[in-house]
């Protein structure tokens, strides 16, 4: 088992009013909010929400120490096999989308629509040692991308390999690719990592010739020194806005989780009634607050729904 | 008189006796702690190390860089960049902690050492977690950025300087007490032999404090090996080896802080976790090792004079 | 006559060269050299002073008593001022007491052999172990023993509470405590300790009545050095439990047992470490004001336990 | 007890001559010597030492540098115990009881044996607390202040320092501290007060006053003193041992009592002549 | 320069009998101390002491513990000027130079006037460095090594070392760390050494060697020697300069200068009456 040793680990799921929640960094400015709400009306409530990353979340989640796991991707068959194991029964709620934006330095105007070959190129595991980006465009041509990159120092920066951001370029970006290649599907090794969104966004804001992803979020909030990228699913370039995003018809829409566990539901209210403010429409509005795309209303009673369905 | 021996009692009170032998026990029940302390920790760690190594293939330790989450656990990297730092950090600590321990205890009037000694000792008492955000938001921007425009937000160089400020108190507070510990005798014969001040100072009583000094910078060594906040905040995170001073990357303190805030843990990889008690294994024996040696070295010049 | 050239010659010989440059730019260098580490305080200081400042400016003190928060312009540090005098207060009634027992029993009661020089050896290497490593044994140690209810005061307690990352600091400083106090005993003269034994007094007698009144500056100097270095510890936090994040509350209506036991805590090095990782500019400010504060506390705490030291010495005569 | 046993004299230049003088029998033995021997470690620092102490008598111990006078002081009040290393072998008795078999606590030993060291070493307290630190914790509890008094006077010192009972006793001259002492020592009541130099750190005068206390003070003690100082030794004492040092081939010394007699006896016709050359100054 | 200067007598108990014997003229007076007072800080530790010095001769100063010979000694070469605090009054002229003249720098003193101390003192390097550092220092660079050898020859060490000279000076004996400290003082070509109390760590042999060195040393300089032991004052001095200490109320120990003569004469017939006790060691 992971979960027990994790460093910043086991927040115990303990008395009846404390509420710990883990997971994604990308989720949890909007936990954060909702928690923060939920205490001003309840003081007597502890709450904890920390962001080490969607898979640690999980794995404290599956080791019974924390009621709320945030998730900016879907739980894996293997960490759910790990809660079966350990009798962690959990509902999955569908709280927010972000559009994960693929973006560059505003001064760099070559390069305006990707597509996920060119990217592949430029950030897979195939690219690890490219310094410029010229060098990506045999790679890119033969996986049918733009290709046609100019001769310019080649940066890639972008959010820790804890992240759930990660994970999700690399599955919607890299994974098919990379498996009909045969090649580990993970991006490139040597990109500018960091745990916190906001150094990637100055990375990239710093560096006339960088690319890099982040969630929509924070390039929304930073949109005046980053420029984003359009991107080609297949049906043609899009660009991440809160509406492209919300349709899905953004290619790297993503949606965004908390996973509650079920198990004391019936004797911890507090629980409950933290997750009832989480889906009422005052918590929802920690979404927006947060520069996430808030879900549309039939989505939003989906989640509801099952909600109810959990607490029976 | 054969009475009077019998009057002689000398058995003592008996209670004072048991007070004696229970206070003993308590006193000799809290030195045994520390050994308990240590023991403690070469075992937590061992354990845990132990469970990471036989998790992992061996060729994962020479993985190409330092990517818990990859399942690439190349321990060189973390080593060469510790290395780096630790490097550039005794270029700044060696200098001024011995010129500030030769003045103190060659230059420095009784008065004047009185009022320069605590710059050191305050010097001493600053936070690493402080150093390391100087490190950062003024030592890049403000120096090196100044210098080498091109030098990344996270560099060794800035690094390295700020733990080498760590230790300056470190260096010249030891190689002072060498310096204090070579008799009056040699520097008298110096000077009656028409030295000047510098000349004592430099050719005689440093090289007769030598073993001392070299403790000193041992120690400096091994503190700035361990040095752990100022390399979390300015070093940076890359796994990749890199030995430009200008650019940063991940060290073995820096991969432990980093994969205790977070280290995403994913079912069937717990490797990744394990691997921290493996990096502090490596770091306490690394430390405990240089430690020794500098004991061995102080304890040569002790019995000198 | 030639005895008066000789005068003249050696009145010559011995006249002064002018100062001797070479000695004055030496002296000059070793000067600097000290001088250095005044320089970096001051620009520290200056630099973290001029940072800090708007937060002060548009806050006043407001932040030192807010709670941590999600959003930047609300965000506080009280909890890790709490957490910080709580976690002091820990060390201070664990780590001493232990420390100076050991030391006691180190220099007052045990025989000098190989068993003895060899503890004393290990605490000295204890003292020398990264801080770092301390904080994988909280988290080893008491974290997770303390998780699995090992010392349990209530079924499901976390061992993430104060409790855990006292105990960690305490091991941390507990060489320290032991050398410093080892000190003070070695200087207390040996004609006391006869003069007490000579009247019929007890080795504990001795110690408490005669020994340990006259050490006690020199323990308090230790007491100093343990709690300054206790305060201002941030890596071993890491991992003993402390919680590193933009939120977290504490129950209003937590019992002290609850406090130190089952609620979550931070310290106030650590939320320095967590704004400092923030690269936003009203972060940087905050994490300056935040040293100031912190350095504030340490001046503090120092200055408070050397009067103490001094009222101590001047009862003393 | 061996009060009957007839004055031995042995003769030959290493064995000590010991000497009963007239009179044994008005005195009864407190401490009694036998063929003691005392080790630091593995070296002998005393060897085959045997005198009695007698009651409400002055017992010089006079001899070179290093000769072990101390060495012997700190055996009657086990003193020794407390340095590393330090053994002892042969008797000491004292009223008849072996001073090191297995049932004797060293601390009631030390209760009832005071001691008085070379240099003053008051305790950093007040003049009152340094008096009364023994006797509390023998585990007296009432009448101290007439302790105090009592001692204090007994030591010569009451009026100096009456009025300022309560002031550190670091405060006093050299003299006065180790009048102090000696009031401290004999504030637990001891029936033996041993001295080790005990004026050698004062001056002249300083050093009169503690002579004359001695002799005032061995109406109700025993005394055994140690010191460089022969003309103290004539002075002060009723009987005077004097030992002597052999120096072996790696430089140990070891110290023998070469005689043992009545002061006048020993300074004026002493048995050896080593003792002679001593005493005249012609050596050591 | 006051060669010329009649030989002073002057009479009365305190004041110090200077005697300038016969053969003034045949030597040249090297120093020439008068009225000389050293002050430690407020306290005066010698007094008034007027000395000639001459060439050639080996000059003695003599005296209990205390009186300030050492004092003395350490103005021959400004060695105080290390001591906080210490100050001198009057005047010493060395060949007619003031020494502590405004424009006299210490350092080039110490150059032409060695010294060697109480207890051996080598630099912890080789022996040939030892030897070697004055005159690298004084900037000498060439014929270093034909210096060590005549250095050390004189010194009387050559022999015992010449296979060595890269050997720690740490493992040499206490009587060879001595002389290579003595051969260390003459490497830098000095016309004085100073030596206060030079064989006082040092065993009788070692002892007569060194006396026996000093006297060859003497052809080629003037030699200051501090001794307690009167025999070897009388074995090797040409002069000799006894002091006495006088102890003030606060048992402050200012040193005086008793009286001053060949030696001779003043182990033969003192001309003060302290001066003959302390020689026949009836005090002191
Ligand atoms: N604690 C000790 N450990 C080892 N040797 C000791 C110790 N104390 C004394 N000695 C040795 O025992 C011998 C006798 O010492 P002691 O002090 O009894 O002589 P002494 O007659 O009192 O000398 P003094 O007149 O100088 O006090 C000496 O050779 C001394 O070196
Ligand atoms: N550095 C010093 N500071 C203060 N007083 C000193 C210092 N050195 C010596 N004295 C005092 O000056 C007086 C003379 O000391 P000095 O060492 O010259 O005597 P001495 O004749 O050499 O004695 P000894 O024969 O024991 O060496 C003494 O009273 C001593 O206490
Ligand atoms: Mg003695
Ligand atoms: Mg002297």
């Amino acid at each position: 088992d992971g979960g027990p040793e994790t460093g910043s680990s086991a927040v115990a799921a303990t008395g009846a009013n404390s509420i710990a929640i883990s997971g994604s960094s990308t989720v949890e400015p909007i936990s954060a909010r909702v928690g923060e709400r939920f205490d001003a009306a309840n003081p007597s409530n502890s709450t904890t929400v920390e962001g080490p990353g969607t898979g640690d979340g999980f794995a404290r989640l599956c080791a019974g120490e924390i009621d709320i796991s945030d998730a900016s991707r879907p739980i894996k068959d293997a960490e759910a096999e790990d809660c079966a194991a350990n009798g962690i029964e959990y509902v999955e709620l569908h709280i927010a989308t972000d559009g994960l934006t693929v973006m560059t330095n505003p001064s760099n105007t070559t390069v305006d629509c990707l597509t996920f070959a060119d990217l592949y190129a430029l950030t897979g595991p195939e690219s690890e040692g490219l310094e410029n980006w010229s060098e990506a465009n045999a790679l890119a041509a033969e996986l049918g991308g733009f290709a046609g990159f100019p001769d310019a120092d080649l940066v890639v920066v972008g959010p820790g390999e804890e992240s759930g951001t990660y994970d999700t370029y690399v599955e919607f970006v890299i994974s098919d690719i990379a498996e009909e290649r045969g090649q580990e599907e993970s991006t490139r090794a040597d990109y500018e990592a960091s745990a916190n969104d906001n150094v990637v966004v100055q990375g990239i804001a710093g560096n006339p010739t960088s690319i890099g992803w982040v969630g929509f979020a924070f390039f929304e909030q930073n949109a005046d020194v980053l420029r984003a990228v359009e991107i080609d699913g297949g049906n043609g370039c899009v660009l991440p806005t809160i509406e492209t995003i919300a349709s899905f018809e953004y290619p790297l829409s993503r949606p965004l989780f908390i996973y509650v566990k079920t198990n004391e539901l019936g004797t911890k209210s507090a629980l409950v009634e933290f997750v009832d403010f989480y889906l009422s429409d005052e918590g929802v509005e920690a979404v927006g607050d947060a520069g996430y795309v808030e879900l549309p209303a039939e989505d939003l009673e989906a989640t509801r729904a099952a909600w109810a369905q959990a607490k029976g | 008189m054969t009475a009077n021996s019998a009057l002689i009692d000398l058995t003592g009170d008996p209670r004072r006796r048991r007070r004696e032998r229970t206070v003993r026990f308590v006193f000799m029940t809290a030195a045994g702690v520390s050994v308990l302390i240590s023991l403690a920790i070469v075992l937590s760690l061992i354990e845990q190390a132990w469970q990471f190594v036989v998790a992992i293939e061996f060729d994962q330790l020479l993985a190409n860089g330092w990517f818990p989450r990859r399942g690439r656990f190349e321990f060189l990297t973390l080593f060469v960049h510790s290395s780096i730092i630790t490097g550039i950090a005794m270029l700044v600590a060696v200098p001024f902690g011995l010129g500030s321990a030769i003045y103190l205890s060659e230059y420095a009037k009784p008065t004047s050492r009185r009022i320069l000694k605590p710059i050191l000792e305050v010097l001493a008492g600053i936070p690493s977690v402080v150093l390391g955000f100087f490190a950062l938001q003024f030592l890049t921007p403000s120096v090196i950025r100044k210098v080498f425009p091109a030098a990344d937000s996270a560099n060794f160089l800035a690094a390295g300087i700020g733990v080498g400020i760590l230790i300056i108190p470190l260096v010249a507070s030891v190689s002072e007490d060498a310096m204090r510990a070579v008799p009056r005798a040699l520097r008298e014969a110096s000077y009656g032999l028409g030295a000047k001040q510098w000349h004592t100072a430099l050719r005689v009583v440093v090289p007769a404090a030598l073993s001392g000094i070299a403790a000193a910078i041992i120690l400096g060594i091994s503190r700035a090996i361990g040095e752990t906040m100022v390399v979390a905040l300015a070093a940076g995170l890359n796994g990749i080896r890199n030995l430009n001073p200008l650019e940063g990357g991940l060290t073995m303190t820096g991969a432990i802080a980093n994969l205790s805030v977070g280290s995403d843990q994913v079912a069937g990889n717990d490797s990744a976790f394990q691997s921290l008690f493996f990096v502090g294994l490596m770091l306490f024996t690394l430390t405990l090792g240089l430690n020794v040696i500098s004991e061995r070295v102080v304890r040569r010049y002790r019995q000198r004079y | 006559m030639a005895t008066t050239s000789t005068s003249e010659l050696v009145g010559r010989s011995l006249r002064r060269r002018g100062r001797s440059w070479v000695n004055t730019t030496i002296a000059g260098a070793m000067l600097f050299s000290l001088l250095f580490s005044l320089i970096v305080l001051v620009v520290l200081l200056a630099d973290t002073i001029v940072k800090a400042l708007p937060v002060f400016r548009s806050r006043g003190l407001e932040f030192v008593t807010a709670n941590l928060s999600s959003q930047v312009d609300s965000a506080g540090i009280a909890q890790g001022i709490m957490g910080s005098l709580a976690l002091t207060f820990l060390v201070i009634v664990i780590a001493f007491p232990l420390g100076v027992s050991a030391a006691v029993y180190l220099e007052e009661y045990a025989r000098d052999n190989r068993w003895t020089r060899m503890i004393n050896a290990n605490i000295r290497n204890l003292a020398g172990v990264p801080s770092i490593v301390y904080g994988i044994l909280g988290l080893f140690l008491f974290v997770k023993l303390i998780n699995q209810g090992l010392f349990s005061v209530a079924d499901g307690i976390s061992g993430r509470n104060l409790i855990a990352g006292g105990l960690t600091l305490s091991v941390l400083v507990l060489p320290i405590m032991i050398i410093t106090t080892a000190e003070a005993l070695r200087a207390v003269s040996r004609e006391l300790r006869e003069a007490s034994f000579g009247v019929g007094a007890t080795k504990w007698e001795t110690i408490r009545a005669q020994v340990l009144p006259v050490a006690l500056p020199g323990i308090l100097t230790g007491a100093v050095l343990t709690i300054s270095r206790a305060f201002g510890e941030t890596a071993p936090l890491l991992l003993a439990g402390a919680v590193l994040s933009q939120y977290f509350s504490v129950s209003s209506d937590a019992g002290l047992v609850d406090l130190v036991s089952n609620q979550p805590y931070t310290a106030l090095p650590l939320i320095v470490y967590n704004f400092a990782r923030q690269p936003e500019t009203e972060f940087v400010q905050l994490t300056a004001a935040a040293i100031l504060v912190l350095l504030g506390m340490l001046l503090s705490v120092n200055a408070a336990t050397i009067l103490l030291r001094d009222r101590v010495e001047r009862r003393r005569g | 007890m061996n009060l009957e046993r007839s004055p031995v004299r042995l003769t030959g230049g290493q064995s000590p001559v010991v000497d009963g003088s007239p009179g044994d029998e008005r005195t009864s033995v407190v401490f009694d010597l036998e063929e003691l021997n005392v080790f630091y470690g593995s070296f002998r620092a005393v060897k085959d030492v045997t005198v009695p102490i007698r009651k409400n008598e002055i017992t010089a111990l006079i001899g070179p540098s290093g000769c072990g006078k101390s060495t012997v002081l700190r055996c009657f009040n086990r003193m020794n115990d407390l340095i590393e290393g330090a053994r002892v072998e042969g008797s000491i008795r004292y009223h008849g009881v072996d001073l090191y078999g297995d049932d004797v606590d060293p601390v009631e030993v030390r209760r009832r044996i005071g001691m008085v060291f070379q240099r003053p070493n008051p305790f950093p307290k007040s003049i009152y607390d340094n008096i009364v630190f023994g006797p509390k914790i023998a585990g007296r509890k009432t009448g101290l202040d007439d302790l105090v008094e009592e001692s204090l006077t007994k030591a010569a010192l009451w009026d100096e320092v009456k009025d300022k009972l309560r002031d550190s006793a670091s405060d006093l001259s050299g003299g006065q501290q180790q009048r102090l002492c000696i009031a401290r020592a004999i504030a637990t009541n001891p029936d033996v007060v041993l001295m080790d130099e005990p004026c050698s750190a004062l001056d002249p005068i300083a050093t009169l006053r503690i002579e004359e206390l001695m002799l005032d003070l061995k109406r109700d003690y025993t005394i055994v003193i140690v010191t460089h100082n022969m003309q103290q030794a004539a002075r002060v004492s009723d009987r005077t041992a004097f030992f002597s040092v052999d120096v072996n081939e790696v430089g140990q010394r070891t110290g023998r009592l070469v005689e043992f007699d009545t002061t006048d006896k020993l300074f004026t016709t002493p048995a050896q002549t080593e003792t002679e050359q001593y005493i005249t100054g012609r050596f050591g």
